[in-house]
Parts: C-alpha cells; structure tokens; sequence
C-alpha cells in the first residue's frame, strides 16, 4: 500500500523529469543564437541530441517484449493459432540471426580496409611529425617509426593478397575482375615502393626519404580504396548476405509492397461505395475527385485539352487553401497541447505517481 | 449491388490487361515536372560542394519514389553533381545501395568509356534515425563530411578525395526530399535550415501528398516537385528530349496501365450512382 | 523568410501570448466559468458504439496507428480513456494494437489509469494492448487480422494515419464494426469519409477529448487554441490588406507583419 | 545454376507467394494469409531494433565509448586519444532501461519519470516545429486581392488570391468549437467552411488514388512478369 504522501512526491519527481525533458530543446529555441553559442549549447548540440535519442532507442525492447510474450506462451501451451505464432517466432529469430551474421561480417572487414588505410595515413602521420615536431606528444625516434611503418606495410599488403586470391577461388569476382587487376597493380607498386623504403638508411629524415613516404602514403591509400570496393563486391556473395538479401528483399519488401497494393483495391470499392451525390457537399466531393483522377492520365486531356491545368489549379487554389487552414487549426491545437504536455498541465494527469 | 468481390477483380484486370500486352502512351505533361528540371539543371558546384538526396521511402511506396529517385539521380549524374544519399526512414536502406547503381550502370552503358563510381558520383551515409534532432546537429555541424562520420560501408566519408571537404551544410548546393511519408517530409522543411541559410529543395512525393507539397511549393519552401509516378514519367520525357538515348519505356507502360485503372475508377464512381436508383425502381416494382 | 533555428523576437511575443491566453482560460475555467463547446458528431457516436458492442458482446478496437509520441498521441489518449472508462463499465473488451513500443508505454497507463478510476483496475487485461509492429504494413496486415479473427464490433482510429488508413477502415468494413475516425493528416480523411460510420476531421480530434470529458484543464486549453487562431486570423487578415496595399504603394513592404515577425535580434542590436 | 541465381530465384518464388498470400484476403481471410502474416509480423519484429542497434546504437553511441574508433598506429602511437566524455552516454542508456518497470506492478511510477521525459522532450520540440512551419505558412498566404500585372489587373490571379483567401478563412473559422453561439456572425459563417473541406478531401481522394493503384501496378508487373517465369524456370529445374 503506497501512501498518498509518497504518491504526492513521486507526482511532483515525474512532473520535474517531464519538465527537464524539454528545457533544453525549448531553451534551444528561444534562446538568441549568441547566448544559445555562448553557453556552449551549439558546439555540443549535436551529443546532447544523440543523448536524447538513446533514451528512445533503449525502449526497443518493450516490443519485442510483448510479442515474445503473447506469441511464446501460444506455442507454448500450443493454444488455438500456435502454428501461426511459431512462424512468427521463427522469423523474428532468423531476421535477427542473418541481420547480426551480416553486420559483424561487415564489421570484420570494415576492420581489415580500415588497417590498409592506417598504413598511408601512419607514412603521412610520419612525415607530418618531422615537417612540424609534435608538442605535448611522445613519439618515438624516427628510425623505429618507419622499420614499425615497413613491417606494418609488408603484413597488410600480404593480407590483401591473400584476400584477393581467396576472391578469384570463390569465383565472386565475376562482375569486378577489372578491380582483381587493378587491385593486384597496386599492390604490386605498394610492394615495390616497400622494398625501395627497406633499402633506405633512416637515420636522418632528409627531403628525399620524407618524400618516399608522402609517395608511399598516396600509393596505399589508392591501393586501400580499391581493396575496399573488391572486399565489398566479395561479401554481397557470403552466405550471410545471401540470408539477409532473401529475408528482406524476398519476403519483408514483399509482402509490405502486397499490403499496400491491396489499397489499389480497397479504393474501387470505396469510390464505388461512397460516392452517392445525395447531398451538395458528397456531390462537391465526387467531382472534385474525379476532376483530379482525369486530370493526371493522359486520357484526361483527350476529354477535356486543359484538364492537367484544372487539376493544377484545383490543387493549387481551393485544396491548398482549405489544407493549410486545417494544418493551421490542428497545428495551433498541437501548440498549445505542446506547452501542456512540457509543463504537465493536468487535473489529473498520467503523471499521477499511484502505482 | 456490385459485390465486393466482383469490385476487387475488375480492378486487378484493369490493371493487369494493359501490362500483359504491354500497351504504352505518352505521359501528359506536368509544369511542376519541368520547373524542377530547370532548378536541378542550374545547379552548378564548386569542388567540395555537393547535392545532397533522401530516399525516406520503403517498398511500401517504391512504385511512385524508385522512379522519382531514378530520374532526379540519372540528372544529377549526367551533370556531374556529386551526391550524398542518405534516409530518415529504416526501410530505405537497399534503395540506397541499388538505385544509384541501377543509374550508374545505365548510364555507363550509354556512354561507354565514361564511369559513374562510388565514391566520386555518390557516397551513401545510409539509414540515420533521429530525425528532426539528427537533421538539426547536422545543420549546425562544422563539417558534415566529419558529421556523417562513416557511410554505409563503415568508411570514413572524408577517405573519399570528393566528400572530403564539405565543410558547413551551405556547401550543400541542392536538397532533394523523395518521399510518401508527411512526417520526414516536414523534418527536412522545418529543421533543413539555419538563420543564414536555406537550401534549395526539390520533392518527389507521392500522388497522397501532392496537395500539401503544393502548399510547400505555393510558399516558396519547395523548388521544384515530382508529382508521383506521372512527374517522374514528364521529367523522364523531360531528359529524354536533351539525351535522346535516355531510355524510359518501361515507365511510361506503368503510366498507362494506371490509367486504364484510373478510368475503370471513374466508371465505378458513375455505377456507384446509378445502380441504387433501379435497384428503387426494383422496389417501385415488387 | 529566413530559417527558424532560434525564436524571433515577434515570435517570442506570439508564443509569450499563447502561454498569457492558456494562463488565463485556466484561471477563468478553474473560477467555475462555463465554456459553450460546439457539437462534434464524431464524438456523440462514441458513446453509441461502445453501447453497441455492449449488445453484441463484441470487442472494442482503438488504435493509434503511428501515432508516435507527440502532442496528437496525447489528444488521442484523452479519447481512449473516455473509451476505456465506458468499455470497463459494460465489462466489455477493450483491445489496443500497438505500433511504437515508445508510445506503447504511455498507452498501457492510460488504459489502466481509465480501468482504475472506475473501480475495476482488476478487469484490466494487459494483453489488450498488442503491440503488432513498428513497420507500417506489418502493423496493418496484423490489424486486418486481428479485426476478422476478434469479430470486433467498434473500431476507433484516432490519430496522424498515411496509406494503412483505408486497410484499416476497410479491414472493420468487412467485418461491419461501428468505425468512428479521426485523423489531423487530412490526405485520409477522404477514405475515412468513405468507409466510416463517422469522421473527425483535423483539429476535431483534438476538441473531441475536451467535448467528452468536459474536464476543465482541457476546455481550457481549446478555449485558449480557439482565442489563439482568432489572433492569427486577425495576423492574416492585416497581412492580405497590406499586400493589396503594396500593389500600389511597394514602399510598405517594411511593414509587412510576416518582416516583423522574421526580424533577427540583431535588428534589435543583439 | 550457380548459387547467387538460385538464391535469386528463391528470393522471387517466396515474394510471389507472400503476394498470393496477402491477396488471397480479398477472397476471405484464411490460413494462408494468417501465415505469412505472422512471418511478416516476425520478420519486421526482428529488422526493426537490429537496424537501431546496427545503424544508430553501435557507430554513433558504443563504437566511440569503447574506445574502438581510436587509431593505433603500428608504433603505439594514436593520432587522437579517447574521449572519456563518451562515457556519460551510459546516463541517458540506464535512465531509458527505466521504461521496462512498465511492467511492474510495484516500480511502474519509474518508468513514468522516462516516458515523462520523453513527454516533455517532444512537446519543447513541438513547440519549435509548430513556428518553423506554420510562420512560412502564414506568410505565404499574405496574398494581394489586387494582382498588378505591368501596371493594370489580372483578373484571373486576383480572382485565385481573393478564393484562396476566403476558403482559408472560412476553413479556419469551422474549426472555432467555443464560440459560435446561435446568431454570431462566426455561427452563421461556420457551416460554409464544410462543402469547402469536401472539395479538398475530393481533391486529396483523386490525387491519392494514384499512389495506391502504382503500387497494385508494380505487384502485377511482378507476378506476371518476374514470378510466372521465376516458377517456368523452376519447374524446369525440378
């Protein structure tokens, strides 16, 4: 048993939250840019926003709660239906199986082009810290940075190898063997610009050693971005994929696009059904209606030449007029409701704390 | 009374008869169609600047939005404009990867020798949720190369030579919203702009939102409009007439067969109002 | 007018008077002052459809279709309670499918809240509110389901609706459930009109739950959104004048209300 | 056949089906309809929050908490350091696991402190998004009832205005609910705005019928053309 006392205080806590919940947007707003930037609200608008939408994301679970729930104990205790819940079960687990395989392939690989990308981007880091010496920072001898550079470059340039072979076997090259050849070019001049590096004594960072490594970086990174789009074309062929593309595209892109064409259904019996001219105003409607359909096939124009400019007209004149008045109307409806929802404006609100 | 069901089929054959023979007329011509050309056609870019397009559309309304979004994309491809695709809205996530693509290769095949890559053409930021609040911080971004971070491919936009120096959203030389849904639609028209900034906005819709993009065009939000799958079949026509090679049969077979459906519609609203009066003569009678 | 990423100063004036209008209607609401509401037709039949699935012994269905949190969401509520209230007291039930599980929250507590208040908290069913999906069409081939296999006998959609709306109406159609709809995206109120018993339209959703509950806080408030549209009707009327004015005189578009209202701090020497 | 066609041929036989499916509800509703249903159900159930978690909660959120977008280079230096601030995201994550007491009898005020949150979060954004929408709005219909044309009338554009402006009004007076009172000019004028509404739903209705018919189109060109020659080839396999 909750006494009203402590109902009172957990009233007042959520009505607090309700309103803490919206000052910052509402401050935001009516704040003056130069107060809104001096308070420093600006540069982080962009994490405070991503806070905002965490908290929401987080309730994506009381879906899944619920229907894991009702559907379950259907199969379960294999009550009236349960046949039909347990294929939806099923396709919940498979949707969430292929999505994940799907995404942590694409994180593995993400991984491997990224490490490609870190060779060049490491040669320009190099080079940088000599142009202009790092403060506050500790690197170490220039000598070790570039033998780390080297023996870094040679282990990724043998990874993609490697992974360019494994795509030629698997035969998922087909549509991209121009990228198989320029790939393997690449590499192949990536490889030759290592062993001329090898070759250089590192003692001294002299213009034509620094000038090796910005050649060296730009070789990679050309190299890297061709890896990256043979890499990709290689995994739309995993059997991950596969599962997903089927799920999506053979059954969840169908079957909404079949809900919504039923509509192009539903509509010839609602046109045939609704369309009585019993009053002026059903009559208004009706040809209203049918001035519009005529005016945007090109049989419209075989009846009447202007028909398209009627339509036009029609939409742009009396129909954006009347539905600017109702966006108006339910929009200052909506404004004030805002304002009460914000502030928790209630004779007696959800925000009551009752358990 | 007509039965329910009787209603059902005859729309399923209206539409239907025209595909299987594959029967094909010429679009009528939409103004708003033309007007977004001409505002797509002059936009010219700096190195760095960008168009930037969203495809908040689903499968639910691909029909009308695949080929809006084709057509806008096969221009700004063939004038070179650099795009950034990205979506507000879950669903749109393969429409991103498989229509520039689609358009790329199309366009390849047109003019061989000439290339359309990822990564110079267009980039795809993929599916961003949020929002309102998420189009908010990115307006407000330093950079928005930096401020989309990775695209869909976990790479960092800014690896690619022509996204990586947007800089502030002003870069950003053309908008383009395709979209059924009021919702997204109204976070790009509220939320796309900064004090000193308003981008130029082009729309594709579907044929349920037309009237309330025309209230966006009428106040001057809006730039230019595709009004469903009939605006994307004039623009194609539109294209078709500075690139004669441009290909767009299949499209306007669509635009007939909703015809043909249209006017089984209208025949239906016409019996709606007949049949009930025998059927009181009927009565009259019995 | 340039973008609106930070209040104006006029704006700031017309948002400071609708927060003065909502203060005072409250205050003249709570001082026992009655408001006159017009009659909403839409809202009468709630009551008959209920009553009617009492007869029948058929479920009733409310939803919200995708209605995401918001200000709408909140109107809607206020009508599902006063449905929930009536369905509790015929101890009929009362099913709610669900499309954001965001939003699901809120809904699960009316419902209760509504169960409670008329001394029946333990009739309160939660498997009533079903969440189906937050996909569009998933959610509503799960409703065209749902309506044939529970043989509903009243079907309210209250609410913003896109393209499922007609599945939906259609869906209760066929099973000949009393439909009453609201919907403040006007693109479907069209198919409403044409499948429903009865159809709200736009801002009488947000009237209707004030009309049935007569609960002051909320007369208040459609008091206040009445007195402040009476405002705007007032800014449009001097915007048209000035315009026609301009036609001769283009000196005057300085003063145009909507250059007031977009003037930037800075013109005030912020 | 290679496997990538055999995976593209599946992918067409089970769309077809699942179209078969939802079409067969206009038949009545059946067993095979309330199968794929459910599957469509299971299926959006699953996409819906990996694609949160894929898309929003691992790059923007947990990938730069971890520490994962740190670069290391080969000789342990980083270009950037980690942000410890990241860390605070873990506030709005545990205060959003508060909306699971919805289900307790006992804590369920708890999950009201979050949804009220979220409340207030939405109603301070509405309040911007009501003038970032509506003030355009209402400048856009500041239309002169006079149009001047090179010095003399359009009639036809002054006509326009004079129209779009009395249906805004009148529309907008429709929808006064506290005043009104029999013999009030606003009374009188009220149910003028109705057979205005029609015309615009009429409008909305011809324009709408578009987008539902393209999308009965794409599924016919599908079954016709895509799923008749997915099952010929089918067939001929089997």
């Amino acid at each position: 048993m909750v006494t009203n006392n402590a109902t009172d205080t957990r009233t007042k806590l959520i009505r607090i939250f309700t309103f803490l919940g919206g000052i910052y947007f509402f401050l935001y707003f009516v704040l003056p840019e130069s107060a809104v930037i001096s308070l420093g609200m600006k540069a982080h608008h962009e994490e405070i926003s991503n806070g905002f939408i965490v908290i929401g994301a987080m309730a994506l679970g009381l879906g899944l709660y619920n229907i894991i729930r009702a559907h379950g104990a259907r199969v379960v205790f294999q009550r009236a239906g349960w046949f039909n819940s347990l294929a939806l079960l099923v396709g919940l687990v498979a949707m969430i199986g292929a999505t994940s395989a799907q995404w942590l392939e694409n994180i593995r690989n993400t991984k491997d082009i990224r490490s490609v990308q870190i060779v060049g981007e490491f040669a320009t880091r190099i080079v940088e810290d000599v142009r202009t010496p790092p403060v506050g920072r500790l690197v170490p001898p220039f000598r070790e940075r570039v033998s780390a550079l080297i023996r870094y470059g040679d282990d990724r340039a043998s990874l993609v190898e490697a992974h360019t072979n494994l795509s030629v076997e698997a035969g998922t090259n087909g549509g991209t063997s121009i990228l198989v050849v320029e790939v393997r070019e690449r590499i192949a001049t990536a490889r030759a610009k290592l062993e001329e590096l090898k070759g250089v004594s590192w003692q001294q960072p002299t213009e034509e050693n620094v000038g090796r490594l910005t050649q060296f970086s730009q070789d990679v990174a050309k190299l890297a971005s061709s890896y990256s789009l043979m890499k990709r074309s290689h995994d739309a062929h995993g059997l991950s994929q596969r599962l997903y593309d089927f799920l999506f595209d053979g059954l969840f892109n169908q079957l909404g696009s079949a809900m919504f064409a039923l509509l192009g259904v539903y509509i010839g019996a609602a046109a045939y059904r609704a369309f009585r001219v019993r009053t002026i105003e059903s009559g208004l409607m009706m040809v209203a209606a049918v001035i519009v359909m005529l005016g945007q096939i090109s049989f419209g124009k075989e009846i009447y030449e202007n028909m398209p400019s009627i339509r036009q007209w029609l939409l742009e004149v009396p129909n954006s007029a009347a539905f600017r008045a109702i966006r108006l109307g339910a929009g200052v409806a909506g404004l004030m409701l805002a304002i009460r929802m914000w502030l928790s404006i209630e004779s007696k609100s959800f925000s009551s704390g009752r358990k | 009374m007509v039965g329910r069901r009787l209603i059902y089929l005859l729309m399923i054959l209206a539409v239907g008869l025209p595909i299987v023979f594959g029967v094909s007329q010429k679009p009528s011509r939409l103004v708003s169609a033309e007007r977004m050309y001409d505002v797509v056609e002059q936009v010219r870019v700096q190195p760095g600047e960008v168009a930037m397009v969203w495809f908040d559309f689903g499968p639910n309304t691909i029909a009308e939005n695949e080929p809006q979004a084709q057509v806008l994309l096969e221009h700004l491809f063939r004038n070179r404009i650099p795009v950034v695709l990205l979506s507000q809205y879950q669903q749109a996530e393969r429409f991103l990867a498989k229509i520039p693509n689609d358009v790329a290769k199309r366009l390849e095949a047109e003019m061989p020798g000439q290339q359309w890559r990822y990564g110079e053409a267009w980039v795809n930021a993929g599916f961003r949720p949020g929002g309102a609040i998420f189009i908010q911080s990115m307006v407000n971004a330093a950079d928005v190369s930096k401020f989309l971070g990775r695209d869909v491919n976990g790479m960092p936009i800014a690896q690619y030579h022509t996204f990586s120096s947007i800089g502030g959203v002003e870069r950003v030389k053309l908008v383009g919203e395709i979209t059924g849904l009021v919702g997204v639609f109204d976070n790009i028209i509220q939320f796309f702009q900064k004090n000193d900034y308003r981008p130029t906005i082009v729309h594709g819709c579907t044929s349920i939102t037309i009237p309330e993009a025309y209230i966006f065009l009428d106040s001057g939000q809006l730039k230019g409009l595709l009004e469903g799958i009939a605006g994307a079949a004039w623009y194609s026509e539109v294209i078709k007439e500075h690139f004669p090679k441009s290909e767009n049969k299949q499209l306007l077979v669509t635009n007939t067969a909703l015809s043909a459906a249209h006017i089984v519609l209208i025949l239906l609203i016409v019996l709606g109002n007949i049949a009930p009066l025998f059927k009181r003569r009927g009565l009259h009678h019995g | 007018m340039s973008g609106l990423e930070h209040i104006t100063p006029g704006i700031l004036v017309i948002l400071a008077i609708a927060g003065i209008l909502l203060y005072r209607e409250l205050k003249r609401v709570q001082g026992g002052y009655h408001h006159f509401i017009r009659r909403i037709p839409g809202v009468d039949a709630v009551e008959g459809a209920v009553g009617r699935c009492a007869e029948l012994g058929r479920p009733v269905v409310f939803t919200t279709a995708l209605t995401d949190i918001g200000p709408v969401l909140y109107a809607c509520l206020g009508v599902l309670h006063a449905v929930a209230r009536k369905v509790a007291q015929y101890k009929l039930k009362l099913i709610v499918p669900q499309y954001s599980p965001e939003a699901m929250a809120l809904v699960e507590d009316t419902v209760r809240e509504a169960y409670r208040d008329v001394g029946r908290s333990s009739s309160f069913d939660p498997d009533g509110i079903k969440f189906l999906s937050n996909e569009q069409f998933a959610f509503a081939s799960g409703y065209m389901g749902l309506m044939h296999r529970e043989k509903a006998g009243a079907a309210f959609m209250f609410g913003s609706f896109a393209a499922e709306a007609l599945v939906l109406a259609e869906a209760g159609q066929q099973v000949g459930a009393r439909q009453v709809a609201a919907s403040v995206s006007p693109e479907q109120v069209a198919f409403f009109i044409c499948t429903c018993d009865y159809t709200l339209i736009g801002e009488e959703l947000f009237g209707a739950s004030a009309y049935l509950s007569r609960e002051p806080v909320q007369v208040a408030t459609l008091a206040s959104q009445d007195r402040l549209k009476l405002i705007f009707v007032g800014l449009i009327v001097v915007g048209v004048v000035c315009a026609t004015l301009q036609s001769w005189y283009p000196g005057l578009a300085s003063c145009m209300p909507h250059t007031l209202l977009s003037a930037d701090w800075s013109s005030l020497g912020w | 056949m290679d496997s990538s066609s055999s995976w593209a041929l599946a992918s067409v036989l089970a769309g077809g089906l699942a179209t078969l499916a939802i079409f067969s509800f206009l038949i009545k509703e059946n067993g095979f309809y309330r199968f794929f249903e459910h599957l469509f159900i299971g299926i959006a159930a699953g996409l819906g929050p990996m694609l949160i978690v894929r898309d929003f909660l691992w790059p923007t959120i947990l990938e730069p908490m971890l520490g994962l977008t740190v670069v290391t280079y080969p000789d342990g230096t980083h270009p950037e350091p980690y942000q410890p601030l990241y860390l605070l995201y873990l506030i709005p994550m545990a205060f959003g696991c508060l909306y699971y007491f919805i289900y307790s009898q006992r804590y369920s005020w708890l999950a009201k402190l979050v949804i009220g949150f979220t409340l207030g979060a939405s109603g301070a954004l509405a309040i911007r998004g009501f003038f970032s929408e509506a003030i355009p709005q209402i400048a856009g219909s500041f239309k002169p009832l006079v149009v001047m044309v090179e010095g003399n009338i359009s009639l036809m554009e002054s006509f326009n205005n004079i129209l779009f402006v009395a249906t805004l009004l009148l529309v907008l007076n429709y929808f006064f609910f506290t005043f009104g009172k029999e013999g009030s000019l606003q009374g009188k004028m009220a149910p003028v705005g109705r057979p205005l509404l029609m015309v615009c739903f009429g409008a909305f209705f011809g324009s709408t019928v578009m987008a539902r018919l393209a999308l009965l189109v794409e599924r016919v060109q599908f079954i016709v053309r895509d799923w008749v020659s997915a099952v010929g080839t089918f067939v001929g396999i089997g």
